[in-house]
């Protein structure tokens, strides 16, 4: 299954990319996450369990327990700090 | 005309002129409009200007839901929502929101809570760009999250 | 410049110019306004325009009473009230308020409460013209004299 | 004693006057109505107990047991319907 992941803000900066295409098997956003931090440095710390972040599958946010399908764009973000 | 409006841009906006654009409708009374700017201080004293990085595709949609939620909980005959993003010296407008009714607490209780969904829903983030050139990525205020609060 | 300010007249006002002069002081990053608008429907359907009568002196007091009232409860660097007299035509604007804070929620609160009280406690009385040259004289809402209550 | 007395909106339309001079031993602003409402017409029928009016002492509004003193600017007029 491939997913297209967008990182923004502080995440962009501290993973160095602000998207990439992913060849994966996990199942949820929860499994996904687990696959990152497994990359270790900047990518365990920021997605760490306590940490604040959002996650959006296909521009609209969701729960970490939401499933993935095939293609979905999945972004990953610090809360918003807009207006 | 196009009532509901949102837009996502670098360039400067005109309030007189969005506020002129929802006073034409003669059953609208009453037009509240929300003005933020980049203010010189935040998390920091000696902020120069910000640097606003948004979620293209998401951020328009997010703003076009928050307006629904709005629609749905008052009588709302027009609405516009501007964000800019980009590099925005100390004084200049980040956001607009113009909203407009038949009746006053409408057009204020709606402005109030499209500002307020805005600063917790929509994919905007900031960074404080300082004085001496350093820039840092402003975190999440718990007083905004709190905002949203009172009106569910 | 000058930060509360009052003024009463029968020329028209720039809602942007209003709003941009409460804009530049950099400890301010919230501005909200209120524009209320001469509608087509009040007492009536047939409304034309209306003929807005005032108590000179007393107005200018009452307004700035009102302001006094709103810096005692809110963080407010800035308000501006411009209310019209004479004859306003279908569409036309009748009073402007502006409030500028570093807190959106204070800008916000204050400029609701200044519209509320400039409704029940400025003496400026409206009469309606009707498309048939008939004119009367509009009646006190009781909605307004309850929306003073909730700042109480 | 002296009094300024000014009407408006319905109230000097009615009374087919925007302001008078009027001499009175009137001590308060209740016996000054009681003596303008012995005028009769549309003095006794505006300015009635129940009806809704309000007044002004020098530009500022008072109740009905207010002192009067000489030279007193008095308005009388209904409730406003500004903004």
């Amino acid at each position: 299954m491939k997913l297209n992941i967008l990182y923004f803000a502080r995440l962009k900066d501290s993973f160095g990319m602000g998207s990439e295409q992913l060849e994966t098997d996990a199942a949820s956003v929860d499994e996904l996450l687990t696959e990152l931090r497994q990359r270790g440095d900047n990518w365990s710390c920021e997605l760490a369990a306590g940490k604040a972040f959002r996650v959006a599958r296909n521009q609209e946010l969701v729960r970490l327990d939401a499933a993935l399908g095939d293609g979905d764009e999945i972004a990953i973000f610090p809360p918003v700090t807009g207006g | 005309m196009q009532a509901f409006t949102v837009r996502v841009q670098q360039e400067r906006f005109d309030s007189g002129v969005e506020i002129d654009r929802l006073s034409h409708n003669p059953a609208c009374g009453a037009v509240v409009s929300f003005n933020g700017l980049v203010r010189d201080y935040g998390d920091r004293q000696d902020v120069a200007a910000l640097q606003l990085e948004h979620y293209p595709g998401m951020t328009e949609k997010a703003l076009h839901t928050i307006i629904e939620q709005a629609r749905q909980r008052w009588q709302l005959q027009a609405a516009t929502i501007i964000h800019r993003v980009g590099h925005l010296p100390l004084g200049e407008a980040i956001v607009l929101v113009v909203t407009a009714s038949s009746h006053r607490k409408d057009a204020f209780a709606a402005a109030e809570f499209l500002m307020d969904f805005l600063k917790t829903e929509a994919p905007f983030w900031k960074k404080e760009i300082l004085r001496d050139g350093s820039a840092h990525w402003v975190e999440a205020k718990a007083s905004d999250q709190h905002a949203i609060g009172r009106w569910q």
